[in-house]
């Protein structure tokens, strides 16, 4: 069985998560917001796997699974909500979610 | 006991007299007008009989005590005591809250219940801060005392209430709490080398404090007593919450507010911290003398009537101010003299300028002239306390600021010539009040009545009070002297004598008159 | 785990049984009055069963949670909070047709996430609470769905939330990756700042991410942006449990965290929090000088009382924990309050929120008027209330520490503070009366919750000494 | 009798509390008799303690009565108690006397005047302040009565107070003399900080003790003393306000402006004389000061044209020859000269304000004239007045008192050639003034008709002062005069010093006489040549150019107004002024606004959009990253 290094995995960990950070940043579709952060929820998924992984223990695996769960829910809740916009706005653009600002 | 009785006393009637004032408005003069009474009498049964009797020598300074546990975990207790000075200030503020409560009679219309619940509160609250002798209790009647007084200037005041209460109470507030957190540090500096932690003014006294350290909180403890009191360069607020103020909301915050700030500068500053004040009195003299001369230019320039004598406190507290860096028993006294005397003054002379606003609805000195021809009864007053407030000798105002130059003199002689300067000042606006409003030829034509029966009772008794303590303050002087000179006493650090702070105790001690050293 | 455990999971497994009660409830049969009954029993339940843990307490359930007295104030604060949060719903919603009665059941689950966030001792824990919370509260914040601010509320703290949740885990897992646990004392106990340049940054790296998360659900400056808009967008009783039980436990888990780690997190780190303190402090209260939304008002507040929180926190002396518990039992109280008013006032379309609104409102409703005075004087420190006495507790953490930098900014910032809370006071005394303006009778359970909370406020700020006695020597 | 001495200043007070609370409901008549009924109870009572004194002297030069502690403070101890010597009974004799005369005067004069009670209530308050003055044991109580007898000058000039003018004028000689009475207060400071007591007795004891001739302490308190006087004296360089007080009524001017208060900076240096005396250098400022004043005072009465005016100069000027007399040490002169003074100044007060009562309120010189057959008595009581001041030798009381001035400038240890050549040509000025005025006033055609003749409570006065104002003088007559008579001098002696004379100048004292009658003859010769004999001449001379210039520098006084206003009274007025709205204030507002701004920047970052706030999340986390791992 071969061993990734524990850096490389927290490398390609840290590169997912900046990913979806920059994508939450730039995107204008919300539907792609939620999906950067689904990413970037991953990204730390996968960094607690490695961790995991370099210490021996299922610890990181088991807070894995949490955080899939925790992510579905999440974005269930956020494809509702996106739904109802959706309904009153004809519209995906995140920045026409201003009307409350100063 | 007996002193939470004078202080729950204002407040039931404030309570009652908001009760009742919803349906009556006259139950509420009545009952206001009672329980101040009862106050004053209760007071004068049994605090006079106390003060007036001859200390025993071995006996504290306090007549009167009264500890009760309040929050113990934290070291505070609900500690009320009285000396002579504080005895002397209660009076005080008896007296001026009758005179607040009689000049309010007809001026206030609307609202009479919730006015009088108000004004009853601050009275409550300034006989607390005059005799709460734990720093916490202390801080929380100082505050106190200020959200009824909000409420007096932003329900009844006049035109830029909104503005002055505001910046009365921000000024007040920010200031106190530098104070509090200067309360708290010497707390826990205190429970720190004692490990008592403790918020009683007793135990606090004597705590030996590092220069630095002492400064600091020293500066705390100033800054909140400066802009009460108010000292130059942040008397700002001040003319602006008198000029808004309702009359009986000025005499109070002219009269008796001002005043805790000098009560805290001599119950607390001092005696807590010593050495800080002697190394900031030159700072503070000067501070005080500026205010001095600066109030009494600024008041001669206004055309408000109200912001005119509103400037004039400042310059009247400055000589407050510097005799409580003076600190010798003299000066000290004038202080005191000073405080009851401007107390006296200013508050009938804003009781005046409210019966002209309520007679003529204006304030504006432009307006007025000659007035002389249709009150004269109102004027011969006026041209009382214009005398009284320039200083003039057989009024109480001359007896203290002499007391409190003749004081200062050996440790600021140039100061006190300057301060001396401001009795020239003070000449200049106090006339020309009179002029402008009651001399001279009458600017517009006004057909305003004299003073009736309730009004010339309340100037004539507050005249009274000016003109007995100008030619005999004895009394005042002999209650109050016990109380100064135990305060002068507790200057030096001797509960826990820390090495630094011995090392660089001064030979003051020996002294007699126990004096700062000279600022030649 | 044994009888003992449970017991002391008692009222975690009360609330439990409170949330799935209810959902059968509703499936039975839709009905407000009654579903929010159900709610406060369980409620209600779950507070009786605190003296049963508190028996048992301290005492250490699995890897996950530590029941100790500590915890267990906060979850009585939460679950109080909740309660007149419920109240102030029943208020809020009577007047409304459609679904009202998944409030309560989102409210209770809710709960639930910040009961285990404040006994939660390890990271799996603390991020399962917190998810708890802040699923619950997305769509609590856009429950009215009929209004498109409401909506908006949502999707922002979603969006925002979610993302802070991600910093917040790639921290856990950073230390993780470094300490090799997730246990809180274990990672007290693994010792001070790693030696080699990698795992310094790394264990760094991750405790900054940590307090990204953190500082978000606390609204601490920079990360406070969403503040304002989420509680304006959101209707009033969730603004309130928005302001009080979310920030409530996440404070108390946020000192369970720091308290054991202060001597090795370093001294970059609590310079982080204190500039992070300070700059709430300065932030909030500048933003809020202008406001003419009292909603967005008291949002900005918030993040300035949260700064004044983190002065305690950061104090870490032995006056500190019962500093910040009392800060912030003072601070839940005026925020139930002062939301109160604002939920009792409100109607199905507007929020009453606007300044001008309150104009003078002390001459139509002056119990209303004195009710929000004082929350709001107790928000500004004034004595008499519970928030002087909170004020003082925090300074005097403060000073035990030697904080004089943060003491002073404290005391000027809440000197900007008092302006703008004056303001609205000011606008509630303003004789100038607007006509058309006819009250709203106050709801019973609305006037219950602020008459019982102006009641507290006074209590604890005139005789503090019980509360005081029994935070004394509390510690996490 | 002497424990009766309180009730001296004590009946003029209680006078004033009832006329002061009475008010309105008091009738004039009752007003009257109050106001003037108790000046006139004091008067006897003043006699009757007179007698007593005399009495008792030389034995007892000196009462002391205690009424009660003021304030004890500290070391401070500070009585209302009365002390009785010779020149506090001169003083006493004169303010009750001359001022119960003025009372008397004051019921006819005022008689159609609205404010009748309220002049009585403050003549009333100025006599017992003056008594107590002048009966102070000790200097804060005699500061007490110096404050009060100001307060109650304010108040009489400023009398008729509808026009503002006047109002101007009480509040200058109100303020002008306050700046005086502040440097007394240092003194006063300065005394009890260096000798601890302000008990004047003791003070002077304590000053001779520890105090060395020539030293500096002495001289800083006698130039701060000196700095009172002037003030309440008008002397140089506080003089200014006195020729505008004669805005009050012509009794006040009669009696604060001339008889009394004014010279109450003369009492106060006599009263701690011992201190001047301590410092050479101080009295030779009193003396410089005098005769630098009584010059300028008699150039500038020269040029008046309202008769009070007139009067006013040559009451500076007259004053001026007290302080001259003190600083050389002539106690027993200029006390002579102040009683002798306040007889002729206050008769020619009264009798001009029965001119103008006469005339209706006229007091332009030019206005009047002819009044010789008109107003018979007030001529002759008139003339009496003016010989008396323009000294006529022989025959008027002026003339033995200022002659005794001068004699003893010339003689007197610390006299000089220089000072008696300006006190000699102070009496030729004031001999023209004198006659210049008297003769625009009586003589020539009738300008204005007479309204009104004095009645009996108008001329008794006038012609008990004209009396005093001739015959005081036989109280003393020089050596030269076959050994004289020297009662006065005597009496005051049992109080203060004998003058010090040169034993080489003693022998030049008729000469010196002679110089000075001379002078006071001249004057009335050189005025009577210009006005009556040659008018032409007299009317060229005034049409000279430099005449003409000279005449409106000195009408206005010096320019001295003119002086004080470029450099005090305008820069205060503009200071106030350009900061009425205090710029400190104006600090904070700044603060506010910056709040503001702030919060305006703060806000900008309040987009709404959820993205700016993910940024928002992003870069501080960055930022934080940042700080932990590089820091």
């Amino acid at each position: 069985m071969v061993t990734i290094p524990f850096s490389h995995g927290l490398l390609l960990a840290a590169a997912l998560f900046l990913l979806g950070v920059i994508c939450v940043l730039t995107r204008r579709n919300i539907i792609f917001m939620l999906l950067g952060l689904e990413i970037m929820l991953n990204a730390a998924g996968l960094a607690f796997v490695v961790a995991g992984a370099r210490w021996g223990q299922p610890d990181g695996q088991i807070m894995f699974l949490i955080v899939l769960a925790m992510a579905a829910a999440e974005v269930s809740v956020g494809l509702a909500l996106v739904l109802e916009w959706y309904h009153r706005m004809h519209s995906l653009d995140v920045d026409q979610a201003s009307r409350l600002r100063g | 006991m007996m002193l939470i009785i004078l202080i729950a006393v204002p407040l039931a009637g404030g309570i009652l007299a908001g009760i009742l004032g919803r349906r009556n408005a006259g139950a509420a003069r009545w009952i206001s007008l009672a329980a101040l009474l009862l106050d004053l009498i209760l007071a004068l049964v049994w605090l006079l009989p106390v003060a007036t009797r001859p200390l025993a020598p071995t006996a504290g300074p306090w007549l009167v005590e009264l500890r009760l546990p309040w929050i113990s975990t934290l070291g505070i207790s609900f500690h009320l005591a009285a000396d002579g000075l504080s005895v002397v200030l209660i009076l005080l503020t008896l007296l001026l809250g009758l005179a607040a409560v009689a000049c309010s009679w007809s001026e206030i219309h609307e609202r009479t219940g919730f006015f009088f619940f108000n004004l009853m509160w601050v009275l409550a609250g300034i006989l607390g801060v005059f005799t709460a002798l734990d720093l916490f209790l202390f801080y929380f009647f100082w505050e106190l005392m200020m959200v009824p007084m909000f409420f007096l200037i932003i329900l009844w005041g006049h035109e830029n209430r909104v503005y002055a209460a505001i910046k009365f109470f921000l000024f007040t507030q920010i200031a106190g709490l530098l104070m509090l957190a200067a309360i708290i540090g010497l707390y826990f500096i205190h429970g720190q080398i004692s490990g008592n932690y403790s918020f009683d003014y007793s135990a606090l006294l004597g705590t030996p404090l590092a220069a630095g350290t002492g400064m600091f909180l020293m500066l705390g403890f100033f800054a909140a007593f400066a802009v009460k009191l108010p000292a130059f360069p942040v008397h700002v607020w001040l003319p602006d919450a008198h000029t808004e103020a309702p009359t009986a909301g000025s005499v109070v915050l002219a009269g008796l507010l001002l005043k805790t700030g000098a009560y805290g500068l001599l119950r607390f500053v001092v005696p807590l911290f010593p050495e800080a004040a002697r190394a900031f009195a030159p700072w503070a003299m000067a501070l005080a003398v500026a205010g001095i001369i600066y109030g009494a230019v600024l008041a001669f320039s206004q055309t408000d009537l109200k912001r005119l004598v509103a400037y004039t406190s400042v310059s009247h507290m400055g000589f407050v101010m510097l005799a409580v860096f003076a600190w010798n028993e003299m000066a000290l006294q004038g202080a005191l003299i000073q405080i009851i005397c401007h107390g006296l003054s200013t508050g009938a002379l804003f009781v005046i300028v409210g019966m002209l606003q309520e007679r003529m609805h204006t304030r504006d000195l432009r307006r007025m002239g000659g007035l002389w021809k249709e009150v004269p009864r109102l004027g011969g007053f006026a041209m009382f306390f214009a005398l009284a407030s320039l200083g003039l000798p057989g009024l109480g105002n001359f007896v203290g600021e002499f007391l409190i130059l003749i004081g200062v003199f050996p440790q600021a002689p140039l100061l006190t010539v300057v301060a001396a300067g401001g009795l020239v000042a003070a000449s200049i606006y106090s006339l020309w009040i009179v002029q402008q409003a009651f001399h001279g030829q009458a600017r517009e034509t006004w057909r305003i009545s004299d003073l009736n029966g309730r009004e010339a009772v309340t100037l004539g008794v507050l005249a009274a009070a000016l003109l007995w303590l100008g030619l005999y303050p004895q009394p005042v002087i002999q209650m109050a002297r016990p109380a100064l000179a135990h305060m002068r006493q507790i200057q030096v650090p001797h509960s826990f004598p820390a090495p630094e702070s011995t090392a660089s105790l001064p030979a003051a001690p020996a002294d007699p008159q126990g004096e700062m050293h000279a600022i030649r | 785990m044994q009888s003992a455990d449970y017991m002391a999971l008692l009222p975690l497994l009360v609330l439990s049984g409170a949330l799935g009660a209810v959902m059968l409830l509703i499936a039975i049969g839709r009905h407000h009055g009654l579903t929010a009954l159900l709610t406060l029993a369980g409620l209600a339940a779950a507070v009786a069963a605190l003296p049963v843990a508190a028996a048992r307490a301290p005492i250490r359930v699995t890897a996950l949670l530590t029941i100790d007295g500590y915890g267990l104030f906060f979850m009585a604060l939460v679950l109080l909070a909740t309660a007149a949060v419920a109240l102030l719903g029943y208020a809020y919603f009577r007047s409304w047709s459609g679904h009202r009665e998944e409030f309560y059941l989102l409210l209770l689950c809710a709960a639930l996430g910040a009961c285990v966030l404040v006994v939660s001792s390890h990271f799996t824990a603390f991020f399962v609470g917190l998810e708890i919370l802040s699923i619950a509260l997305y769509a609590l914040i856009a429950y009215p769905r009929h209004r498109a601010e409401s909506l908006e509320a949502g999707i922002k703290y979603l969006v925002l939330a979610a993302g802070s949740a991600g910093f917040l885990l790639f921290g856990m897992a950073l230390i993780y990756a470094e300490r090799g646990t997730l246990d809180f004392t274990a990672l007290a106990a693994a010792g001070g700042v790693p030696a080699t340049l990698q795992s310094q940054v790394m264990l760094l790296t991750g405790l900054s991410l940590l307090l990204v998360g953190v500082g978000f659900k606390l609204a601490l400056v920079p990360f406070h942006m969403w503040t304002a808009d989420v509680y304006q967008g959101a209707p009033a009783p969730v603004t309130a449990f928005v302001a009080t039980v979310s920030k409530t436990a996440v404070v108390a888990l946020l000192l369970r965290l720091l308290a054991p780690m202060g001597a090795q997190s370093g001294a970059a780190f609590s310079q982080i929090l204190a500039v992070l303190a300070a700059a709430s402090m300065v932030g909030g209260n500048l933003l809020a000088l202008r406001q003419q939304s009292v909603k967005r008002l008291l949002a900005y507040s918030s993040i300035a009382h949260l700064g004044y929180v983190l002065v305690a926190v950061l104090a870490a002396g032995p006056a500190a924990v019962p500093a910040v518990m009392f800060y912030m039992a003072a601070y839940t109280l005026a925020q139930l309050g002062s939301f109160g008013v604002i939920a009792v006032r409100s109607s199905r379309l507007t929020e009453a929120d606007a300044l001008e609104s309150f104009s003078g409102l002390f001459f139509r409703q002056p119990w209303l008027a004195t009710v929000f005075t004082a929350m709001l004087l107790s928000l500004a420190g004034i004595p008499l209330t519970a928030g002087f006495v909170g004020k003082f507790y925090v300074i005097s953490a403060g000073a035990q520490n030697h904080l004089w930098w943060l003491i002073i900014t404290l005391v000027l910032t809440s000197g900007v503070g008092l302006f703008y809370y004056l303001r609205v006071v000011v606008t509630m005394f303003s004789t100038s009366v607007p006509v058309d303006l006819t009250p709203r009778p106050v709801v019973f359970s609305g006037a219950l919750v602020l008459t019982i909370s102006t009641v507290l406020l006074i209590w604890l700020g005139t005789a503090p000494e019980p509360l005081v006695r029994l935070l004394q020597n509390m510690a996490p | 009798m002497i424990q009766l001495l309180w009730l001296i200043p004590a009946l003029p007070l209680a006078g004033f509390v009832i006329l002061a609370l009475g008010g309105a409901r008091l009738s004039r008549r009752a007003a009257a008799w109050i106001g003037v009924g108790s000046v006139g109870i004091s008067a006897l009572l003043t006699l009757a303690l007179a007698v007593a004194f005399l009495r008792g002297l030389p034995a007892i030069p000196a009462h002391i009565r205690q009424v009660w502690t003021w304030f004890d403070v500290a070391g401070l101890n500070i009585g209302v108690s009365f002390y009785l010597d010779a020149l506090a009974l001169t003083m006493m004799a004169v303010i009750t006397g001359v001022g119960f005369l003025i009372h008397l005067y004051s019921v006819g004069y005022m008689a159609h005047d609205d404010g009748f009670s309220r002049f009585f209530a403050y003549m009333n308050l100025f006599v017992g302040a003056m008594l107590i003055l002048v009966m102070a044991d000790n200097l804060m109580l005699l500061y007490l009565g110096w404050e009060g007898v100001g307060a109650c000058s304010y108040l009489l000039i400023g009398f008729w107070y509808r026009d503002p003018a006047n109002g101007y004028a009480a509040r200058k000689a109100f303020v002008v003399t306050r700046v005086g009475d502040t440097a007394m207060a240092v003194a006063l400071f300065l005394l009890f900080d260096r000798l601890g007591s302000l008990q004047i007795q003791e003070l002077m004891q304590r000053a001779g003790a520890q105090w060395g001739v020539g030293t500096i302490l002495p001289t800083v308190v006698a130039l701060l003393l000196l700095g009172g006087a002037v003030g309440k004296s008008a002397q140089l360089p506080l003089q200014t306000w006195l020729p505008d007080a004669m805005a009050g009524p012509t009794p006040v001017s009669a009696l604060i402006h001339a008889a009394t208060m004014v010279t109450a900076g003369f009492y106060l240096i006599a009263r701690t004389h011992l201190i001047f005396e301590l410092s050479p250098l101080a009295m030779s400022i009193v003396a410089i000061v005098g005769a630098a004043t009584l010059l300028l005072a008699g150039f500038s009465g020269l040029c008046q044209t309202d008769i009070k005016r007139v009067l006013a100069y040559s009451t500076v000027s007259q004053i001026g020859y007290m302080f001259l007399a003190l600083g050389v040490g002539a106690w027993a002169a200029a006390t002579f000269h102040f009683m002798i003074h306040a007889f002729f100044k206050a008769l020619l007060f009264l009798a001009a304000g029965a001119v103008i009562h006469a005339l209706s309120g006229e007091q332009d010189l030019f206005k009047m004239g002819g009044l010789r057959r008109e107003l018979p008595l007030v001529y002759l009581v008139f003339l009496a007045g003016a010989a008396s001041l323009s000294a006529i030798p022989l025959v008027t009381a002026g003339f033995y008192s200022k002659d005794m001035i001068i004699w003893e400038v010339f003689a007197s240890n610390r006299g000089g050639t220089l000072l008696w050549a300006a006190a000699l040509a102070g009496a030729l000025l004031t001999s023209i003034y004198t006659f210049r005025m008297f003769f625009l006033c009586f003589e020539g055609p009738l300008r204005t008709p007479v309204a009104h003749k004095p009645g009996w409570n108008m001329s008794l006065p006038l012609a008990v002062l004209a009396v005093l104002s001739l015959v005081a003088g036989f109280l003393e007559i020089p050596h030269s005069f076959g050994g004289g008579v020297q009662i006065f001098s005597h009496f005051i002696q049992s109080a203060l010093p004998a003058t010090q004379l040169l034993p080489a100048r003693e022998s030049n004292e008729i000469l010196c006489q002679l110089a000075s009658a001379a002078a006071a003859l001249g004057g009335l010769g050189l005025v009577w040549w210009l006005m009556l004999r040659s008018p032409q001449a007299g009317a060229a001379l005034t049409r000279q150019p430099l005449a003409m210039k000279l005449s409106r520098f000195w009408l206005n006084g010096w320019g001295f107004d003119w002086l004080y206003g470029l450099l005090f009274e305008r820069p205060y007025i503009f200071l106030a002024q350009i900061n009425r709205a205090d710029i400190v204030d104006g600090c904070f507002t700044l603060l506010a606004r910056f709040g503001l701004a702030l919060n305006a920047l703060a806000g900008a970052a309040q987009t709404g959009r959820v993205r700016t706030y993910a940024a928002g999340l992003t870069v501080g986390a960055a930022a934080i990253i940042a700080w932990v791992v590089w820091l």
